[in-house]
């Protein structure tokens, strides 16, 4: 065990910083040569905004025009979600309680504003659709909330399994390519939604990432930082 | 398919499969393995004689052949005459090598591995044989030089890994050379398949002189390690740790073969007259003069059976590369009918050494003294293959050398007489010694009364088909003129190959 | 200068100072903070591309690359400090190199 | 239905792996098992109509979301891709099932199952991927499920080597990231299709290529970037090794290729391929004398995929001059990259068989294991002919495409290094060989001679790779006529 020295050998740092002005100049040369008359594809999202069954851009290119992308996206999620777990030492999962003893002051904060938060949540997930917003904003939330929960030392109540929180967790990529293959069986292509339903399953479909967005959150944090678990290890018992 | 073409994928893939089935069996079923390695062999028989008669029936323009595409030229089998006269010599000797080789090999270890990796490398050598271009050809050529690698380590002694390794720095750079040849040729000429006369286009001679050559050069330098030509055959010698079916067959028959007649596949059905135009073979033929006579002087100096008989294969197959290389239809005839009648006669030699070694434990020439009274039949046969080798009628040996000398007069290179004479007073010169200590010195005590009372001089799984062998080869020079012997199929075949 | 060369330079700064503490830090904290660093300035250059155009309204594309771009950003983040930790609890130290840790005079105790 | 299937084809094949994955973590390890089976054998006959479907009809175009690029993002299956699919299939069906044996039930390795779903269905969207922003989170799919794969023994050796390739791989992202990025600014569109006509070799648009370039090289291990490759691939469990190897470094690569050939086509960059081939050659050189001085099986290896992926690098030389030579070249890479996925995945495996039963794999002590263990060792010999690239083998025929096409376009230099490459293959391969055919050590004692076979489907599933990597040498032509078709311009000798 020993203290990790603070900075490479000077060799590497001055190969480092050579390689580094060498990569400095390449790109300021070639971001500023960026021509600014390319107007790239911001025509043909206006265009078609109309037809993506929401009003904010951004949203439209994220669900619905590049929705492809946003379903690998959460496949990403859950895959660190998943590789964080497979790491953690009891790799028991989620949502033991971080501090020993619940502090009076901190849990009753956390009993206010944990409903808040939920409620916030659900109005960032309905303004995404006109508005920056949406899934991950209301998911970064609730995620926030059971982060406050575990922090103020509310235990995993009992009605949630750790099947319930593995569901949790999938949930949101499970739904996703439901619908993604419910419009498949429709008639459609992959992610093409039908012009009436559109916001109505991106909706569903951002829900339940909502969910699975928080949980995953909550999941990774305590799942990598849970003091109870790394001294149990420390006093020997690993392996 | 027609019987012809399933005579022609029979024998390549009768072997293959054998394999097969005999890596599935496993270490410890011998019977079972026995009865399939034998009928794999039987069975390859048949379906070499097929694909010979076919050939025959086809000739000179109307062979059978099947093939599949793959990249630019296809991979594909023909049953020529040539290729046929491979493949029978290939395929009959490995039944009787088989019958040899069980017999043999009942003490050894890893037998599965032995008799797989032995069938594989007999498919090879007639899918040599059958070929039908470059391409093909090269694939077996590899899959026989890989195939050959666990028989001649088999032992697994550290000399055994020596002798593999060796083996590997010859043959393996060897392939490449080949690679790099063959494919160079095909861009230059277009897909070039094998026909009597060579295959390339006249014209190319002055179109790209330069690149022929160096292509020449390389197929030489590919084909050659295994024809074991002076300096490329270093790796024959070291191989000699092996098994004794395995220096019997391979070593004298299917390997170096293979290599030789890889040089008579280019010499004559690819380059053709190109060849003597670019003067490539004129070089050939007197590198292959000078192995002649540096095998045999080496072989004088052999004390090793085994090594003594590998000199002297290596000298011997030079014969036939010079044959081939020589301008004279003739000539030609000579080198190919060596082909047959050296197998016959070599795979003899070894099987006596096999034979001796189990027997009497006697490796060394020095041991052999009176060794005709303990094995008879053995030295018997032994003495009627070394009698050949040398050149004396009317064993098989004769033959070919006849005609090897009367070709060289046809072709105009007289020095190749002086060659013949030189190399044959040298094979008497390190064989009859070996006659004589067998047969005129006094024998070890244990010796003089012959083979214990009621017991045969050996193992009769290897003594009935080394004196089979001898038989071959002594019928191949006394029937030499009968239309099927192969010194009359090799003058066919020799006329087509020679129309210019 | 325009909006657009202040952020993308300031991008491109950021990326290759992250690119420097990546290659010369060996504390394994050290060099995932220094990956976000980079991904921030990669962010920042998109963030600039979408206003290359002065006088009109941003491009959505470059905000939704930027979105998606955090998303796998938080994800390899979190698995790379777990990964992390869990090189510090089985070896006892946060580098790759055992020549990077200074070994203290009462390792024993 | 079949009109439907034919119609969602890309889709099916994509979404049968990503839909197993989450299950298979939902529904526990007990559940991961035969679903992960399921998957993979009801992936083979979609991924081999797909297959079909390319060679009838050429490129199949699949809209996803029904917008079509530039808006919308693309699957685009050409004859590359759909061969791409088909060797991930295969050999991804094979580990699946030599993973059932190996990790049998232990609850440790539950996390295996999801986890290697999620990468197989990673591969599938990236070889399909029509567009350059897509495929960044399609390297990130891929780079992290690798990674958590890699770390998946919790050993000390693979945590700190799965850091090194995590570090390695996030920032190779960020390098293609901001070549995205640059691209999108300067020619205002992310969908390859559409850049082909727009793109040029000004000064944004080498920048973008180069950092792009500078990325996937450091993903794909090419020397010298290639130091996180060996610990990671040797210290992996044996199936991961062998995904990683076969197929993983080919996904970075395959987009190289991708924006190299088809998108900014090599000709607006000449002195770059050079320089990739250099460092292609030196690699095949490095990365072989490296795996000559190993002493474990599994490092050996792994070395070796660092000089064979030198030869996937050598096509960019041999590419850029269009003509014959470049649609040889084009095949010959291909294919390589096709016959050393199946071989090298059979070694990984038979590697990982010698590991699970004798505990070790270091190669003095593994002497005369062709008699222990006679699958095992004739696995490692059939595909190290493929990395020897003799016949009859996938190896030989890429080798030999790639020889052709070094002669064709004059640069008999690249020949050179092809046999030569050959020959050290044969030597580290015969180095593992050799002692296999050779006699037990001699301070074994019995109970270490024997500890019992391995199940059949481990050794099954190996032996079957490395013959299919024989078989790809004589019954190679379908696939070598599948990867030209709608092959890039430069290649095919059209002129766009």
């Amino acid at each position: 065990m020993g203290k990790v020295t603070p900075k490479s050998p000077l060799p590497i740092r001055i190969a480092a910083l050579a390689i580094c002005a060498g990569v400095g100049a390449l790109l300021s040369r070639a971001v500023l040569a960026i021509p600014e008359t390319e107007s790239g594809l911001a025509p043909l999202v206006d265009a078609n905004l109309e037809a993506s069954g929401v009003k904010n851009a951004v949203t439209a290119v994220l669900l619905n025009f590049r929705g492809y992308d946003t379903l690998l996206e959460i496949a990403v999620l859950m895959l660190a979600t998943i590789g964080v777990l497979s790491l953690s030492v009891t790799q028991k999962g989620t949502w033991d309680p971080i501090a020993a003893q619940a502090d009076p002051v901190l849990s009753a904060l956390a009993r206010f504003l944990a409903p808040v938060m939920i409620l916030v949540s659900g109005y960032l997930l309905w303004a995404g659709e006109h508005a920056p917003g949406g899934a991950f904003q209301a998911g970064s939330v609730v995620g926030a909330a059971g982060v406050l929960l575990a922090l103020s030392g509310y235990a995993r109540p009992a009605w949630i399994s750790r099947f319930a929180l593995r569901a949790a967790i999938s949930v949101g990529f499970i739904v996703f390519i439901a619908v993604a293959i419910g419009e498949m069986i429709a008639g459609g292509l992959l992610l093409q939604y039908p012009a009436d339903l559109a916001k109505t399953l991106m909706l569903l479909v951002e829900t339940w990432l909502t969910v699975s967005i928080g949980a995953i959150l909550v999941s990774l944090f305590i799942a990598s930082a849970s003091p109870a678990e790394e001294l149990r290890m420390r006093s020997g018992g690993e392996r | 398919m027609t019987w012809e073409t399933t005579a022609l994928v029979g024998a390549v893939g009768a072997p293959f499969l054998t394999a097969v089935l005999i890596f599935a069996l496993g270490e410890h079923r011998d019977a079972a393995r026995s009865r399939i390695n034998l009928a794999g062999a039987a069975l390859t028989v048949v379906a070499v004689v097929a694909a010979a008669v076919a050939a025959r029936a086809g000739a000179p323009d109307a062979y059978p052949s099947a093939g599949i595409a793959l990249l630019d030229i296809g991979f594909s089998l023909r049953a020529d005459m040539l290729g046929a006269l491979f493949a029978v010599v290939a395929g009959v000797l490995w039944l009787i090598t088989t019958v040899y080789a069980i017999g043999y090999m009942s003490r050894a270890s890893d037998r599965a591995r032995f008799f797989g990796f032995f069938s594989v490398c007999v498919g090879s050598a007639i899918g040599i044989a059958l070929s039908a271009n470059l391409l093909t050809f090269f694939v077996f050529y590899e899959v026989l030089t890989l195939a050959t690698y666990p028989l001649v380590i088999h032992s697994g002694t550290p000399a055994a890994l020596k002798g593999g390794r060796t083996y590997l720095t010859y043959a393996l750079p060897a392939g490449g050379a080949l690679a790099a040849g063959v494919v160079w040729l095909n861009l230059i000429a277009g897909p070039v398949e094998f026909a009597a006369g060579g295959s390339l286009d006249p014209a190319l001679a002055s179109t790209h002189p330069g690149a022929l050559i160096a292509i020449f050069a390389l197929l030489i330098l590919g084909v050659g390690v295994k024809a074991a030509l002076f300096p490329l055959h270093g790796w024959l010698p070291a191989a000699m740790v092996a098994p004794a079916p395995v220096s019997s067959l391979l070593h004298a028959v299917a390997v170096v073969k293979a290599g030789v007649f890889g040089i008579a596949r280019i010499v004559l059905e690819v380059y053709g007259p190109l060849g003597h135009e670019l003067g490539v073979t004129q070089v050939l033929a007197a590198l292959a003069g000078f192995t002649i006579i540096f095998g045999s002087v080496r072989a004088l100096a052999q004390d090793d059976f085994k090594k003594r008989l590998a000199f002297s294969t290596v000298a011997q197959l030079s014969y036939i590369t010079l044959g081939v290389a020589l301008a004279s239809p003739i000539a030609i005839a000579g080198g190919i009918a060596h082909l047959a009648h050296h197998a016959a006669m070599k795979i003899t030699m070894f099987f006596t050494a096999g034979a001796v070694s189990e027997e009497v434990k006697a490796y060394r020439v020095s041991e052999f003294d009176g060794l005709g009274r303990r094995m008879p039949l053995t030295m018997t046969a032994f003495s009627l293959a070394a009698i050949g080798i040398v050149g004396v009628p009317p064993v098989a040996g004769f033959t070919s050398k006849w005609l090897l000398g009367v070709g060289s007069i046809d072709a105009g290179s007289g020095w190749v007489i002086a060659v013949l004479g030189i190399s044959s007073v040298l094979n008497a010169a390190y064989f009859f010694p070996i006659i004589h200590r067998a047969w005129f010195r006094t024998p070890k005590p244990e010796w003089a009364h012959g083979p214990a009372a009621g017991k045969p001089e050996g193992d009769m799984r290897m003594i009935v088909p080394l004196v089979m062998t001898a038989a071959i080869g002594l019928a191949m020079g006394l029937l030499a003129g009968v239309a099927l012997s192969p010194a009359s199929w090799a003058q066919t075949v020799a006329a087509w190959e020679f129309p210019w | 200068m325009s909006q657009t060369d202040l952020y993308t330079l300031a991008g491109s700064t950021l990326f290759v100072i992250g690119l420097y503490g990546l290659m010369t830090r060996p504390h394994l904290l050290h060099k995932v903070l220094a990956l976000n660093i980079s991904s921030a300035g990669v962010f920042f250059v998109l963030v600039g591309i979408a206003r290359r155009i002065p006088g009109t309204t941003p491009d959505p594309l470059p905000h939704a690359m930027v979105l998606t771009g955090i998303v796998v950003t938080v994800s390899s983040t979190a698995f790379a400090l777990a990964l992390a930790k869990r090189i510090f609890t089985e070896t006892g130290t946060a580098a790759l190199d055992a020549s990077d840790v200074d070994v203290e005079e009462d390792a024993g105790g | 239905m079949a009109e439907w299937i034919v119609r969602q084809l890309p889709a099916l094949v994509i979404l049968m792996p990503f839909t197993a994955a989450p299950l298979a973590y939902l529904l526990g390890a007990k559940f991961g098992r035969p679903i992960a089976l399921v998957s993979a054998l009801l992936s083979q006959p979609l991924a081999l109509l797909l297959a079909i479907r390319v060679s009838r009809v050429g490129t199949l175009r699949y809209e996803v979301g029904g917008w079509g690029g530039p808006l919308g993002i693309d699957l685009v299956v050409d004859g590359v891709a759909a061969v791409m699919v088909l060797v991930t299939t295969v050999v991804g069906l094979f580990v699946t099932v030599y993973a059932l044996g190996y990790f049998g039930d232990r609850e440790r390795y539950r996390f295996f199952w999801p986890l290697w779903l999620f990468l197989w269905g990673s591969l599938l969207a990236l070889f399909l991927s029509g567009d350059i922003f897509n495929l960044y989170v399609c390297l990130e799919l891929v780079s992290m499920s690798a990674v958590a794969l890699v770390g998946l023994t919790l050993s000390r050796e693979a945590l700190v080597a799965a850091m090194r390739y995590m570090l390695a791989a996030i920032l190779g992202s960020l390098f293609y990231l901001l070549g995205v990025a640059l691209i999108y600014g300067a020619f205002g569109s992310v969908d390859m299709q559409t850049l082909r006509e727009v793109i040029r070799g000004d000064t944004t648009g080498q920048a973008a290529l180069a950092l792009m370039t500078v990325g996937l090289v450091l993903k794909t291990a090419l020397f010298p970037l290639h130091f996180w490759l060996p610990p990671a691939h040797s210290n992996a469990p044996s199936p991961v090794s062998a995904v990683l190897s076969a197929l993983v470094v080919k996904g970075s690569f395959y987009i190289l290729v991708r924006l190299w050939v088809d998108v900014a086509q090599t000709a607006a960059f000449p002195g770059a391929s050079t320089v990739l081939g250099v460092l292609g050659a030196t690699a095949i050189f490095w990365g072989s004398i490296q795996a000559l001085r190993q002493e474990r099986l599994k490092m050996l290896v792994a070395y070796s995929t660092v000089a064979q992926i030198g030869y996937l690098f050598l096509m960019f030389p041999l590419v850029t001059g269009g003509g014959p030579a470049a649609a040889d070249a084009w095949t010959g890479g291909v294919f390589h990259a096709v016959s050393h996925a199946l071989a090298k995945s059979a070694m990984f495996l038979a590697a990982g068989t010698v590991l699970a039963r004798f505990g070790h794999d270091r190669i003095e002590g593994l002497g005369g294991l062709s008699r222990r263990a006679p699958a095992t060792a004739m696995t490692f010999g059939l595909a190290g002919v493929t990395m020897m690239g003799l016949p009859p083998s996938g190896g030989f025929v890429a080798k030999w495409q790639m020889i052709r096409a070094s002669i064709e376009s004059g640069q008999w230099w690249w020949a050179v290094v092809v046999v030569a490459g050959g020959l050290l293959a044969a030597a580290y391969v015969f180095k593992v060989l050799g002692p296999f055919f050779g006699r037990e050590p001699e301070a074994m004692d019995e109970a270490d001679l024997d500890p019992g076979p391995s199940p059949w489907t481990m050794e099954g599933a190996a032996l079957a790779l490395a013959l299919g990597s024989l078989v790809l040498g004589v019954l190679g032509q379908p696939l070598l006529d599948l990867i030209m078709v709608s092959a890039p311009a430069l290649v095919a000798g059209v002129t766009p």
